[in-house]
């Protein structure tokens, strides 16, 4: 079996890549790739927990069933992510989040 | 770590999350980047197999692979424009900077002082079928509440964004 | 096969085999196997679509390679080999290359959950019925993937033409899933075959059938849906750019992709290897599913030889505003109508082992209400034809009436 | 164990089944002629020049149709469990998996009034 730890270190350095992207990505497509790329990272996280912790306890489920949430709330997310990127880009012809300005006070 | 099926798996599937991740992250053409974020969650999914999950694998590559590659494909194809960005990075060596520090936080603040010690065999065998899935979601005593916001959420979504989306003039 | 890779495994090491390479042998072994069984028949498929689509046009078809033409694939593979294969200079190389393997490897994926028989299968998995509708999802992405990676605005349109068609049949095709998935109460595909042991899924939920036979003539983008190959609209489509071998593959993995339907279809809603004497050998078992899958797939043969292609607004209204409401209302009532009767204790609580008597009451009013679904249904279709007839007609006579310029 | 090994199958499955494909392929790479030429390997379109970019601008209604697929996509992976346990399931959970189909056959008619299913 692979420990714990291990599950763990590759959730964290692919969280790290999904902060990253998100923080130095310049296309709100790419940003918003990223951050499906952390919510994944949270995945593996809950999964191996629920694997290593909780199927030896009365909570059988917890873990589980908030990763099928979790999933749910990722698609939910890009669908209305790509939805807001496709209408700013019809007004403004840009993908690029620093110049959609409008509502700056 | 002996050499198994396990550890072997482990090892693929590490190639495949953390080598998307990193092509995603990196590369200026988005479809591109879009396959490799596929690759990326191929992997995911391999690590839900590892860990006794297979429903989760399976609704993983449904959701991903089958709906949002698709949908971000389409999305990246009508905002054309985007290929021609100049500029790939922002702030490059600020968010370099700050992601290696979570990533060095996370790993050695928290996971090997807390976790580093727990050995392999702490992973139980009995595990969870998809049918005890399906009952605690709508049983009172198990998830009917999230079930429920989940699909308020997901209405919500769908509506939301197709008045977003849909093209006024057409 | 699983008793046969325990029993290899055990050869190998009695033999004096490492644990683990005895084991990875023995799944190898059970891999190739399961996995000959579609490669054999994708060479007699494409031998039999040629022949019957032959037939339907009054032609013979092959006959000159081997006895019939029964060799024609042969011929047909010799000649891809030297075909001259050209990647044009725009290309993504790499997922040009990666995109027709992967069209194919999903396909023949999808074969190490099918149960050939009551003890010969790649794998029983427990999420059976979802695995492969997982597995189909990277043939979507492979379809997308070859438009883009060809860097030609034909193949591009193609493509998006057919995800679009692909993903909104994937619909009604999953919802129509439920329906075994609920009645048997399980996703494992060896359950649902042994839970129709008393009434085939088909009696007891015909419209789920018909919905998931229509939309999977669909998803392998068949004539009336064949969007995939418009050739009058899009120079082929998706495929434009391919040439040789690479070509091949697509339609090796379609044409297999039919037959591969066929069989579940076969498993989901006709029983599988149920048949008279099935448990007498395996043999015969098979050959039951084996028969029932290839009728399933000939008259797909005969569906798409004799119907005319659809247009793609019409494609997509009826999957939105007909297959899909459909399908709703279908696994609605399926689960209503099983619900009643199980509290009245008219139908048995567990599918698996029910004999053919405790199914009866259950049969009739599952028979009775899809009836009443699909007649109804029926009702809205002929309205909207004769709508639709009369708007024609009205817009051909103002054709004909306008003043010729 | 057991699952795992089930899935052991899977995996060499998954990684044998590019491989047949594959085959044909690499072995036509022995017999086939290479004599490639600018105009073969040009982009094909009817012989004509290609004119600008591949990347044409698409319609929205693609992203609308990804995108209501994508919602009953998600809408499955809780239905399959809930089909699957749906045997000995308490009047409760299916009226709750009842009220779930609803909501979301609520925004297909949403999308319905609104002309988002017509291809325009």
């Amino acid at each position: 079996m692979v420990p714990l730890w291990m599950y763990l270190a590759v959730a964290a350095a692919l969280f790290s890549l999904g902060v990253f992207g998100v923080l130095a990505r310049r296309n709100a497509v790419a940003i918003l790739m990223s951050v499906e790329l952390m919510l994944n990272a949270v995945n593996i996280n809950l999964v191996a927990f629920w694997r290593y912790s909780e199927t030896g306890t009365d909570l059988l489920l917890n873990g589980y069933a908030f990763t099928a949430f979790v999933l749910i709330v990722a698609a939910a997310e890009a669908a209305v992510g790509l939805a807001i990127i496709i209408t700013v880009y019809r007004n403004r012809r840009s993908v690029i989040p620093e110049e959609a300005t409008a509502l700056k006070g | 770590m002996e050499l198994n099926a396990v550890t072997i798996g482990f090892a693929v599937f590490t190639i495949f999350t953390l080598g998307g991740g990193f092509g995603v992250v990196t590369t200026r053409n988005l479809f591109q980047g879009t396959i490799w974020l596929m690759v990326s969650l191929f992997g995911v999914a391999g690590y839900f197999i590892l860990l006794s999950a297979p429903f989760l694998a399976a609704v993983q590559i449904l959701v991903y692979i089958g709906a949002i590659a698709i949908l971000i494909t389409f999305a990246v194809m009508l905002t054309r424009s985007v290929t021609r960005i100049k500029v790939r990075y922002i702030r490059l060596l600020p968010s370099f900077i700050g992601s290696l520090l979570v990533f060095l936080i996370l790993l050695f603040g928290i996971t090997v002082p807390i976790f580093g010690g727990q050995l392999p065999e702490a992973a139980p065998q009995t595990v969870a079928s998809t049918r005890d899935l399906g009952a605690a979601l709508v049983s009172e005593h198990g998830y009917v509440v999230p079930f429920m916001l989940a699909s308020v959420l997901l209405t919500g979504a769908m509506i939301g964004a197709i008045f977003i989306a849909r093209d006024e003039k057409a | 096969m699983d008793n046969l890779c325990t029993g290899l495994c055990t050869l190998l090491l009695d033999g004096g085999f490492d644990a683990g390479l005895a084991q990875f042998l023995s799944l190898l072994v059970g891999v190739l196997l399961v996995s000959g069984v579609p490669l054999i028949t994708v060479i007699l498929l494409i031998w039999v679509e040629r022949k019957v689509a032959a037939r339907i046009q009054d032609r013979i078809g092959p006959n000159r390679v081997g006895p019939i033409g029964l060799l024609q694939t042969l011929a047909d593979m010799i000649k891809l080999l030297s075909k001259e294969d050209i990647t044009p200079t725009s290309a993504d190389r790499l997922l040009y290359n990666a995109a027709p393997l992967v069209s194919f490897a999903s396909v023949v994926l999808i074969w190490a959950v099918i149960p050939f028989t009551p003890f010969h299968y790649g794998v029983d998995l427990e999420i059976g019925a979802l695995y492969f509708v997982a597995i189909a999802s990277f043939g979507t992405l492979a379809i997308m993937v070859a438009g883009w990676a060809s860097n030609n605005k034909y193949a591009l349109l193609g493509a998006f033409r057919v995800v679009a068609l692909l993903v909104s049949y994937e619909v009604p095709l999953v919802f129509a899933l439920l329906a075994p998935v609920m009645l048997a109460g399980s996703m494992s595909l060896l359950d649902i075959v042994n839970a129709q042991s008393g009434m085939w899924f088909v009696i007891l939920s015909p419209l789920a059938f018909v919905i998931f036979y229509v939309s999977s003539q669909a998803e392998t983008g068949r004539a009336p849906f064949d969007l995939i190959e418009a050739e009058s609209e899009l120079v082929a489509g998706f495929n434009i750019e391919y040439s040789g071998m690479k070509f091949g593959m697509f339609f090796a993995a379609e044409f297999l992709h039919v037959f591969t339907n066929g069989i579940l279809m076969a498993i989901l809603f006709f029983g599988g290897w149920m048949g008279p004497l099935y448990y007498e050998s395996p043999l015969i078992a098979f050959a039951w599913l084996g028969a029932k899958g290839g009728l399933i797939y000939l008259t797909t043969l005969w569906l798409r030889n004799t119907v005319p292609r659809l247009r793609i607004d019409q494609i997509m209204a009826f999957n939105w505003k007909c297959l899909v409401p459909l399908s709703i209302a279908n696994i609605v009532a399926v689960s209503l109508a099983l619900k009643v009767l199980q509290e009245l204790d008219l139908a048995p609580r567990q599918l698996i082992g029910a004999g053919i008597g405790e199914m009866l009451p259950t049969t009739v009013v599952m028979l009775l209400i899809n009836g009443a679904i699909g007649l109804y249904l029926l009702g809205i279709l002929r309205r909207r034809g004769q709508e639709a007839r009369r708007e024609f007609q009205a817009a051909s006579q103002a054709y004909a009436a306008a003043p010729a310029d | 164990m057991n699952v795992l090994h089930e899935w052991a199958f899977i995996g060499v499955f998954a990684i044998l089944a590019p491989v047949f494909p594959a085959l044909p392929i690499v072995i036509a790479r022995l017999f086939r002629p290479r004599k490639p030429n600018a105009l073969k390997s040009s982009t094909y379109e009817c012989g004509v020049e290609t004119i600008g970019d591949t990347w044409v601008q698409f319609r929205v209604q693609y992203y609308i149709y990804g995108l209501i697929f994508l919602v009953f996509d998600v809408e499955m992976v809780f239905l399959f469990p809930w089909a699957a346990a749906y045997n000995e399931m308490s009047l409760f959970g299916f009226v709750a998996g009842f009220l779930f189909i609803f909501l979301l056959t609520d925004a297909l008619f949403y999308a319905w009034k609104k002309n988002a299913l017509d291809w325009k």
